[in-house]
């Protein structure tokens, strides 16, 4: 269970959001509302441990994640802007190399039938910089069908993905959803879950947000 | 009541603030008090040295400034380090301070080096381990200074700053012995730049007095420095909108 | 000071090292705390602008 | 944790493989470099024999920095350096694994082809063997001690020359004994200290450097 409390991050000498505090508990879908600018992916790096807050604290299962930057990693899985792909490697080999990173064994005919699942079929072993943005962006999304981690923290994940990827990426969640993993997402679209709870948070809502 | 424990009751810069500026100013008065006697004594107390004549006095600024440099910079990575572990941004503010000072006293040191070498030895630069090593403590300060220059968020300058300067102070044994270890074997034992005339007690003790002069005047500038900082740093904050040195 | 100024000034000599050294040293101490003082009047200045404009803001 | 380390070693290997490009900038800049010298101080055998172990090593040093650049700045860029941050293994491993691919593709090169241009300078085979040794174990000090300066300047704009500025005084320790050894071994008076020093500080920088970059790379990735 993810525990976020009082939260407050500075950037520069601006103070983005201040008082945060939410709890994410198993089946649970966050939103993330905000304007642009109102720190909601310096909100989701904090909750990931990438950002150190000036102040409160994010604890994973009543322990804060300072202390057990390890552990959290594994449970843990973040997607950002970037797709954090290398351009030289192909899709099957960024998916084989991101997968291991994160301690998750696997082997290359399973990446090769997940990419196909995310409608890359025949294009799974082109160099990266080849793909569009779209398809790079299903490559990254491919880890979540063969991530363990309970706990997702996805920036952004819809944009730029075309109708049928947005509905395959709707199940993938929903599905996450109901196994009992949670979500932490930035989105300006709604998602149909099966089951679980949606929660819902506006950032920068106060005028300054803060203190 | 903030995640991280700040147990000093200073640690915050609005309360910190107003005792820089006690601080300066104290130090400020010791400094030139000392400066006054020590000069005075440097000049008509100390006795001409029977080898290298009135030349010598040079002495008087070169050694405190060469131990100043060194000691200011063991202080900075105290502050880093303090800054980096215990997430003060005081302490991070006051190495940032005392960066000028400090690559101030390293140049100072080098200059009169230079110029106490010219008639002892006859060239303006010469490759003696204490001043070789003097020259890269000075490319570190300004390493230093160039990062935190360089970067604009004021928290990563902090941090990455506190990185380099620890950095900096393991490596700075290993260089000294390195430059000690290169300059025996190249040139022998040459006569290094304070062992040269015996010490009287008279010139220690104004070689004493000037060092606790430079040690004042490097506090008092780093505190009113550090207090510039603060200001810079907590411009948006209301306690400063209230400042009495603020026009309204 | 038996020898008068000008002996004093001499140096034995050395008075371009001397005077070079206790010169350079003199200018450099006198330099920095003009500097610092110069950097706090800016920061104030751009302090009070800050206030001034924040008041309009509210009145 | 082991595992991991070999990941980004292949990983990085193998992209330096697909990009040939630059693993040669390096070597041909070491190589220019040191073939410039003769040019400019002129081809008297004599002075050439008594310069070359400084001028290799400041070639050497040289190189090293310029290549340094490359090191995180791609990960940064896409995306992957958030993704080592977060993978479940102590970064300081991940930024060994890294340092130490970075070594292969822009040090060892440098060692292998020493001998080539050592009969430039007319060395005689012993001092070759002795600058390949020196060179050996002495670039990956280099590379592990520059990785802390990349991560310093990650994302600065004129990081490149910040880097060279932070990362020089450190190098120096590594060139006086570096340079010193071979000297030692050519005058006869026998570089075991030099080396003994210099495989010291190897050790030193194999196991404090990578928890500095680490330190480095989260404070620049925040």
């Amino acid at each position: 269970m993810l525990e976020v409390v009082n939260l407050q991050c500075t950037r520069g000498d601006r103070c983005l959001f201040s008082g945060i505090g939410f709890t994410v508990g198993e089946g649970e879908l966050l939103y993330l509302y905000g304007h642009n600018g109102s720190g909601k992916t310096t909100l989701m790096r904090t909750l990931c441990g990438l950002v150190a807050p000036t102040d409160g604290e994010v604890c994973w299962k009543d322990l804060p994640i300072r202390k057990q930057r390890d552990e959290y990693a594994a449970e843990l899985l973040y997607l950002g802007h970037k797709n954090g792909l290398k351009d030289d490697l192909t899709g099957v080999e960024n998916l084989l190399v991101a997968c291991r990173l994160a301690g998750v064994s696997v082997k290359e005919d399973k990446a090769w039938s997940v990419l196909e699942r995310m409608g890359l079929r025949g294009h799974e072993d082109l160099p990266a910089r080849v793909l569009s943005q779209g398809q790079q962006k299903r490559v990254a999304l491919a880890r979540l069908l063969l991530s363990e981690a309970p706990l997702w923290v996805l920036d952004e994940p819809f944009v730029g993905l075309d109708v049928a990827a947005v509905a395959l990426l709707e199940a993938v969640l929903a599905e996450h959803v109901a196994r009992g993993g949670m979500v932490v997402l930035t989105t300006h679209q709604e998602v149909a879950l099966t089951s679980g709870k949606v929660k819902k948070l506006r950032l920068g809502w106060k005028e300054d947000g803060c203190v | 009541m903030s995640g991280r424990l700040s147990f000093y009751r200073f640690s915050s810069p609005a309360a910190f603030y107003p005792l820089a500026g006690a601080i300066g100013k104290v130090s400020a008065l010791i400094a030139v008090v000392l400066l006054a006697i020590g000069l005075y004594m440097s000049f008509f107390v100390a006795p001409t040295d029977y080898k290298q004549g009135e030349g010598y006095r040079i002495i008087f600024i070169h050694v405190p400034s060469a131990w100043m440099s060194m000691f200011i910079y063991l202080v900075m990575a105290f502050w880093a380090g303090i800054g980096l572990v215990f997430n003060t941004r005081l302490s991070s503010m006051m190495a940032q301070a005392l960066a000028p000072t400090g690559a101030i006293m390293t140049f100072i040191a080098l200059w009169t080096g230079a110029f106490w070498g010219k008639p002892m030895w006859g060239a303006w630069w010469v490759w003696d381990a204490r001043l070789t090593s003097e020259l890269i403590l000075f490319f570190l300060y300004i390493g230093f200074i160039a990062l935190q220059g360089s970067i604009d968020d004021t928290r990563r300058a902090d941090r990455a700053g506190a990185v380099l300067l620890l950095v900096g102070v393991v490596n700075i044994p290993i260089i000294y012995f390195s430059v000690k270890w290169w300059n025996t074997l190249h040139q022998g034992a040459t006569v290094s730049v304070t062992e040269g005339s015996s010490m009287s007690t008279i010139m220690l003790q104004a070689m004493l007095i000037m060092t606790f002069a430079f040690w004042a005047y490097s506090v008092a500038v780093a505190m009113y420095r550090v207090r510039s900082i603060i200001l810079e740093r907590e411009k948006d904050t209301r306690w400063v909108s209230e400042l009495p040195e603020v026009r309204r | 000071m038996k020898g008068g100024v000008s002996e004093f000034f001499a140096m034995g000599g050395y008075a371009l090292y001397v005077w070079g050294s206790f010169g350079a040293t003199a200018l450099l101490m006198i330099a920095e705390p003009l500097l610092v003082r110069q950097r706090r009047k800016a920061a104030l200045q751009r302090i009070s602008r800050l206030v001034r404009i924040k008041s309009e803001q509210q009145s | 944790m082991f595992s991991a380390f070999r990941i980004i070693v292949a990983r990085d290997l193998l992209l330096a493989m697909r990009r040939r490009s630059d693993v040669l900038t390096t070597l041909f800049f070491f190589v220019i470099v040191v073939s410039l010298f003769p040019l400019g101080i002129g081809p008297e055998l004599n002075t050439l024999r008594l310069i070359a172990p400084g001028v290799f090593w400041v070639a050497a040093l040289l190189a090293s920095m310029l290549a340094l650049e490359k090191l995180f700045f791609v990960d940064y860029q896409d995306g992957s350096l958030e993704q080592m941050l977060l993978a479940p293994q102590p970064l300081s491993v991940l930024v060994l694994g890294k340092v130490l691919a970075h070594w292969l593709v822009t040090g060892l090169p440098l060692v292998l082809l020493s001998p080539l241009l050592g009969l430039q300078y007319d060395l005689s085979t012993a001092t070759i063997a002795v600058m390949m040794f020196t060179l050996l174990i002495g670039t990956p000090a280099l590379s592990l001690i520059g990785a802390i300066g990349a991560a310093l300047t990650l994302g600065i704009r004129g990081g490149g020359v910040l880097v060279s500025l932070l990362v020089l005084p450190l190098y120096i320790p590594v060139l006086i004994f570096g340079a010193g050894a071979v000297e030692a071994e050519a005058s006869g008076l026998g570089g075991a200290g030099h080396l003994s020093m210099l495989g010291a500080i190897l050790l030193l920088s194999a196991l404090a450097a990578p928890l500095a970059t680490a330190a480095a790379l989260r404070i620049s990735a925040e």
